[in-house]
């Protein structure tokens, strides 16, 4: 493969969209396949790039003119993102039907995030990512105008943001790429920027952010598609981030202040998880709720963090297409589904977790504190899981969108993969090892085990016969207990912070100029004044502006 | 001869145009033949080149040459895929009049010669008939010119360094009074035709002239760069604010539109303001987009404006994300030069820059509402805009290099 | 000679700044050329000085075919403008004599005092032959700043000025058509 | 290959039978069966059908497996290295959640019972952070004079959590309304391993050798014992007090136990 086949992943969605756009109108099924097929194609084309050199890839293709060269690239951790990216949108575009404006904009989309991942720097994987943003609200607005999404401004300020952290590595440490930005620019407030472009692009914030409000929305075709672009994307930078640090973040209590924060936001998943009046209330929990742990992983610090993050993400991707095809009412697919997502053994999920807290534990100190949390945070998010059994659906979907047949396939594909955690541990150790230092020790896992610093995890040996003794006793058992029950389940704690928080957002909602001082500041007088071509406005304005700048 | 051809061949096509009245389709050839001509001759200009063919030294910057050529652009496209109730012939017409005064002021040997090529469109625009009253039309361009005209006589005079300050205010000032900015606002009418309302000045004539003036301020007071920055930052950062969310909270959509413009030269003059390259630079892709898609937007959303026709398709959501100054789009690689720019110059100030930034949003959602429900020409418009805008966000560099940055 | 030419330049400036009438009008154009081209010759610009005084001249002739008629000087409510232009000519006095240094300052009195006066009279008119005006005398202002010394641009100047100025005062009024 | 095959082939006897599986089974119902006379309840053992035993079982029953096989117990065919105290916590605290989910008639006062289960974390995971170790017999080993006193206070907690995690508190289910408790197959795959868990984690670990091995039972009956006496006092004191006791007592000490590891975190660093 030669380096101009990087752009390739880039162009298909956009082939694809383009093709959903000029040919759509005669009918949808066009539309629907150009643009899974576009992605399906990129998610191939980004295989078969680094299938056969295994190595990172590069192309320059100049300068665009903002203080950016456009630069791709592809290392093994761009291929878990692109992958986390192309699979469950492709699988989405496919699956489910769309108009043809919504293909549309879903392919770019998809195009734009590929773009900002296989990014060489930070400028152009701000210009990628916002993009991907935009196009995402657009989606959402063209499938359904009045339903809650995320706020645009908070993603623009997230990609400003990275775009600024970009600028500054320029102006500090003269470049922004990747891979030449020089240690010393990686700084704190260059990392508080991108953090903030992370949490905010990705929505990883313990109160209900966006991830969780677009569940509440009549139908879940683009919500679906906005997580599973959006979500990757800002873990992402935070894996970056390491590569920008040489390995580490520029100080040591960024990665527990991170970690913490992420506990937070597996925990605020959690607990409003557990008291969802809905089984759908419930399902938007969910994603926040993995990206949660997946972050509290990344920041840890470590390889074994890394690895477990990625492999957590990678968890979500999948779960994301599960939750996106499963109807609101329960049964055994929902049980898989939520069941794969919990993270019970012996799926993936519960491997990833088990690696993530782990290497929190092992790094003691504070970080084993936010580990213990962490643990503690998983009991509550599966007692919210359990519960949900026993909710009531909720609003319905269309039958057309959903497909529980998949959707409980990929949640029992989930649980069953469990045993080939040390293949997913491979694979992200060989991608963690991009932008970190990953220990012999860590690289040295065979097939069968994960060896960390303090246990070895005898993945196969031990979740293998679990899963077999499992499927074999649940193949056997009577089912009872799976239909849904009379009567809403209370909530196992209140949301008192919750209640409190969203009576004062009320209450400044309600905020107004009392009536008596109402005269005091009127907007249209303002106006009238600013823009009447008053002569006097205009002279006092020359005296103001003579004044201050010959004081 | 390029820069005189450049000046006098649109100003043939705009007094052809004006004489072949009765017979518009010739007129729209004739004019669009010299027109091109004159676009022609700006191309190839070298810039900085003198030319003194009439015993008036004329050359064209680099950076006043790029405006031209991308004003002539948006002209081509507005004139070619016209709203529907607009005339093409009188489009062009004051198109190229327009040019042709653009020209001039580009390529004049001094600001006092650009400051009397303005003062003529500025006449002559308000000798058009309108809705507001000649002697208002007149009043605040002419005033800028006024302003301008002060700041050059201090400028010329010998002293201590507050006339230096004195004569940067003037200038400044002159130049946020032609623009029509905060707090030199012009009188504005909603339903007025678009040639004789302030918006050439804001949106066609204002790039060019901004361009002229700045370099020029910077050779006349040369130690009053620091209050020139100053002020054009601080009136920016007002324009910014004031722009913003006038345009989203204002009553009548038309006046969002100029607020929007406003907003944008805001961004624009805080650019030019940190005196730095970068900052430059985004100002410049500021100014390019204003020419080549919030006004062609404008020019089809007057139409729907007019028709109360507020929709919220994907083509609305695009367009408002295209004013918005998200990426892909133009407004986004513009604000990334100004935050670079700033952060080089005083970090606080990208900080306060970046949060300004974000007010864009909610008024470009109501804009793009006031598209309407697009069809035909107008949806042909609105495609090319957002190309434009897009090509230009992407890969803004052939632009800038044209510009010479 | 330059002190009696910047004299009238205010003189005529502040015509143009009480008068309402077409005569009035005409006659401070036609000081504010006359002091303007007297300046010139003062600074040895001849031809500079041809050409502002044939383009004032003849925007002055041409302010008598339209505007209101008469003189107009003493209308009521010209108090203000009367006061006004008295304040202007001390502050131009003070900026061109006592702030700036060097040669030339009634050169530099007449330049500000015709710039801001004209300015002042078109933020205070509503008749298009008083803003014309205002703007015509705008204009050799500035081509006085720009022809005389210590600027460069000489004659090309002076006579884009003269016409500028001439070309406006030919142009026809204009009434709103409505909206 | 063979390695692999012989590796399964431990693991999956560690699950099945020993300390999984069999052992766990008979630990349990031996536990459960005294629970259910001390209590009042039925004398006989009822009789799951081994054929088609209830879902909510046999998930329950394969989550204790696993967790058992992470415990310390002599012979435990699985190496010492390849034990993982996560992998106990989680697996223990989803048989919780497994019942609520597919039998919620189980489970009392689920709010209460995820307040015990995060204290009982507390308990089992706040003796690993100093150490820095997730092997259950290397903490069991950990006789460091300064982090004693976190192992005591923590082990004292996880004695306390027990009798409600194993729901031998006298509160009952909403939809519970016998007079005596049931003799509960579900409870008694989950004796072993918690009680084998406090074993492994806060008593040193004894020889591979029948001694060594009968001295682990000897002391996992009696930490089962201990806990069926004080669900036994607690019974006697009545629902209220139980309730009193873990909504009251046991969040506010378990927060001292943190603030315990947190100051014993600071003053060995």
């Amino acid at each position: 493969m030669t380096p101009p086949a990087l752009l390739i992943p880039i162009v298909l969605p956009i082939l694809g969209a383009a093709i959903a756009a000029t040919a759509g109108r005669a009918g949808h099924g066009i539309a629907r396949a150009s643009a899974s097929l576009g992605v399906w194609g990129a998610a191939v084309a980004v295989v078969a790039i680094w299938l056969p050199v295994r190595s990172t890839q590069e192309i320059s293709l100049g300068q665009l003119g903002f203080g950016s060269p456009f630069d791709l690239r592809l290392d093994m951790i761009g291929l878990v993102f692109s992958l986390a990216v192309l699979i469950p949108a492709a699988t989405l575009l496919a699956l489910q039907p769309r108009t043809w404006q919504e293909n549309t904009v879903a392919g770019l989309g998809v195009a734009a995030a590929m773009a900002a991942i296989e990014a060489g720097g930070v400028l152009m994987t701000a210009v990628a990512g916002c993009t991907a943003a935009t196009l995402v609200v657009i989606q959402l607005d063209v499938e359904d105008l009045r339903a809650p999404r995320p706020s645009w401004a908070l993603l623009l300020a997230a990609w400003l943001a990275l775009a600024w952290a970009g600028v500054v590595l320029q102006v500090v440490g003269g470049t922004a790429v990747y891979a030449a930005v020089p240690v010393s620019a990686m700084t704190v407030p260059v990392f508080a920027l991108l953090a903030f472009a992370s949490i905010f692009g990705g929505g990883l914030v313990p109160w209900r952010g966006w991830t969780s409000a677009i569940w509440s929305r009549t139908s879940l075709r683009a919500a679906g598609l906005a997580v599973a672009t959006l979500q990757p994307l800002a873990l992402y930078l935070f894996v970056r981030a390491y590569e920008l640090g040489d390995g580490h973040y520029p100080q040591s209590w960024l990665n527990v202040v991170l970690a913490a924060w992420g506990v937070l936001v597996a925990f605020g998943a959690a607990a409003r998880a557990q008291a969802a009046t809905t089984r759908r209330e419930y399902m938007a929990e969910v994603l926040p709720g993995l990206a949660g742990f997946a972050l509290m992983a990344l920041a840890v610090g470590s390889a074994l963090g890394l690895i477990a993050a990625l492999i957590l993400t990678a968890s979500t991707a999948i779960i994301v297409i599960g939750i996106a095809l499963l109807p609101d009412r329960g049964g055994a697919p929902s049980l898989l589904v939520t069941a794969a997502a919990a993270g019970v053994p012996p799926g993936l999920v519960f491997g990833g977790r088990i690696l993530g807290l782990g290497a929190a534990i092992e790094a003691g100190g504070a970080m084993g504190l936010v580990g213990l949390a962490g643990v503690a945070t998983w009991l509550v998010a599966a007692a919210a899981a359990a519960r949900s059994v026993g909710l009531p659906a909720g609003r319905g979907r269309s039958a057309v969108e959903t497909l529980p047949r998949v959707a409980m396939m990929i949640g029992a594909a989930m649980l069953a993969l469990g045993p080939a955690l040390a293949l997913a541990y491979l694979a992200a150790s060989a991608a963690a090892a991009d932008v970190m230092n990953v220990p012999a020790l860590a690289q040295a896992t065979g097939l069968g085990t994960i060896v960390t610093e303090s246990t070895v995890v005898p993945v196969v040996s031990l979740l293998g016969p679990l899963l077999v003794v499992g499927a074999i006793a649940l193949a056997l058992s009577k089912r009872t207990g799976l239909t849904p029950r009379t009567g809403e389940p209370p909530p196992l704690f209140p949301l008192y912070a919750a209640q409190a928080a969203a009576r004062i957002v009320n209450a400044l909602r309600r905020a107004a100029v009392p009536s008596e001082y109402r005269s005091l500041f009127n907007p249209r007088a303002l106006e009238n004044v600013a823009a009447g071509g008053t002569p006097l406005l205009w002279l006092a304005s020359i005296v103001a502006l003579a004044i201050a700048v010959t004081r | 001869m390029e820069p005189e051809l450049a000046v006098a061949l649109p100003a043939a096509g705009a007094a052809f145009a004006v004489a072949l009245r009765p017979r518009p389709r010739l007129a729209l050839i004739l004019g669009a033949v010299l027109g091109a001509g004159g676009v022609a001759a700006v191309l190839l200009a070298t810039p900085g080149a003198a030319s003194n063919l009439l015993g008036i030294t004329l050359s064209l910057s680099a950076a006043g040459r790029s405006m031209l050529i991308v004003a002539a652009i948006s002209l081509a496209f507005v004139v070619i895929l016209a709203p529907v109730n607009a005339e093409r012939s009188a489009l062009l017409r004051w198109g190229l009049a327009g040019l042709a005064g653009m020209a001039g002021i580009a390529a004049a040997p001094t600001l006092e010669v650009s400051v009397l090529v303005l003062l003529a469109l500025v006449v002559l625009q308000a000798t058009v008939e309108g809705g507001r009253p000649h002697a208002r039309r007149l009043r605040a361009p002419a005033f800028a010119v006024a302003l301008i005209g002060l700041g050059l006589v201090f400028a010329r005079m010998a002293g201590p360094p507050v006339l230096e300050r004195l004569a940067a205010v003037g200038l400044v000032a002159g130049l946020t009074a032609a623009l029509g900015a905060l707090p030199y606002m012009h009188e504005f009418d909603a339903d007025e035709r678009t040639a004789t309302s302030p918006i050439p000045w804001i949106a066609f004539v204002g790039p060019v002239l901004a361009i002229v003036v700045i370099t020029r301020t910077h050779e006349l007071v040369p130690s009053a760069a620091g209050a020139v920055g100053a002020m054009l930052i601080g009136l920016g950062l007002l324009n910014i604010v004031w722009g913003c969310v006038a345009a989203w909270r204002t009553e009548l959509p038309g006046a969002a539109w100029r607020y929007s413009f406003i907003a944008d030269w805001g961004l624009a003059m805080c650019g030019f303001g940190l005196g730095v390259a970068e900052g430059e630079a985004g100002a410049l892709l500021i100014l390019y987009a204003i020419l080549l898609t919030r006004l062609p937007l404008y020019l089809w959303s007057r139409q729907p404006m007019r028709e109360r026709a507020q929709t919220d398709r994907p083509v609305n959501l695009l367009v408002a994300a295209a004013l918005a100054g998200s990426a892909p789009f133009a407004g986004f690689p513009a604000r990334i030069l100004l935050l670079r720019a700033a952060t080089s110059v005083f970090w606080p100030f990208a900080l306060v820059l970046a949060a300004a930034l974000l007010l864009w949003i909610p008024s470009s959602l109501r804009l793009g509402r006031t598209m309407g429900m697009p069809k035909g020409r107008q949806m042909a418009g609105i495609a090319v805009a957002l190309a434009f805008s897009l090509a230009l966000g992407l890969y803004p560099q052939p632009l800038l290099l044209l510009a010479g940055r | 000679m330059t002190a009696v030419a910047a004299f009238v330049a205010w003189i005529g400036g502040a015509v143009i700044l009480v008068a309402d009438g077409r005569r009035g009008l005409a006659l401070g154009l036609g000081l504010v050329t006359a002091a303007i081209a007297g300046l010139a010759f003062a600074a040895g610009q001849h031809a500079a000085a041809i050409a502002v005084l044939a383009g004032g001249a003849a925007a002055a002739a041409l302010r008598l075919r339209s505007g209101p008629p008469g003189w107009g000087l003493t209308q009521p409510g010209s108090t203000p403008r009367i006061i006004l232009a008295i304040v202007i000519g001390i502050l131009a006095l003070y900026f061109a004599t006592s702030l700036s240094t060097g040669d030339g300052s009634p050169l530099r009195f007449a330049w500000l005092v015709v710039i801001a006066l004209s300015a002042a009279r078109l933020l205070d008119c509503e008749e298009p032959a008083t803003a014309l005006t205002a703007a015509a005398t705008l204009a050799l202002g500035i081509g006085a700043v720009a022809s005389l010394p210590p600027a460069a641009a000489g004659l090309a100047a002076a006579i884009v000025a003269g016409l500028v100025a001439a070309g406006i005062s030919a142009l026809p009024e204009v009434r709103p058509h409505g909206a | 290959m063979t390695q692999a095959l012989a590796a399964i082939a431990t693991h999956a006897l560690a699950l099945v039978v020993y300390p999984g599986g069999i052992t766990l089974a008979l630990f349990g119902l031996a536990v459960e069966t005294v629970w259910s006379r001390l209590s009042g309840g039925p004398q006989a053992m009822p009789r799951p059908s081994l054929a088609h035993p209830l879902i909510v079982q046999v998930a329950v029953a394969l989550l204790a497996m696993l967790a058992a096989v992470e415990v310390a117990a002599p012979f435990n065919p699985v190496p010492p290295a390849e034990r993982n105290l996560i992998i106990a916590a989680a697996a223990l605290g989803f048989t919780a959640w497994a019942e609520l989910a597919l039998d919620p008639e189980l489970v009392a006062h689920p709010g209460l019972l995820l307040i015990i289960q995060a204290c009982w974390v507390l308990s089992v995971l706040g003796p690993a952070i100093e150490p820095e170790t997730l092997r259950p017999q290397v903490l069991g080993n950990v006789l460091v004079p300064g982090l004693l006193p976190v192992k005591v206070a923590c082990g004292f907690l996880y004695l306390l959590c027990l009798p409600a995690l194993l729901r031998l508190w006298p509160v009952a289910p909403r939809a519970d309304r016998r007079a005596h408790p049931r003799f509960n197959i579900t409870r008694a795959f989950v004796w072993f391993p918690y009680c084998a868990l406090f074993t492994t984690l806060f008593l040193p670990p004894q020889g591979e050798d029948v001694p060594g091995m009968l001295r682990f039972f000897g002391v996992t009956a009696a930490v089962a014992i201990v806990a069926l006496v004080a669900a036994a006092a607690l019974a006697r004191r009545g629902a209220d007090r139980a309730r009193g006791l873990y909504s009251r007592a046991v969040p506010p000490y378990s927060a001292l136990v943190l603030a315990l590891v947190v100051v014993t975190l600071i003053l060995t660093r």
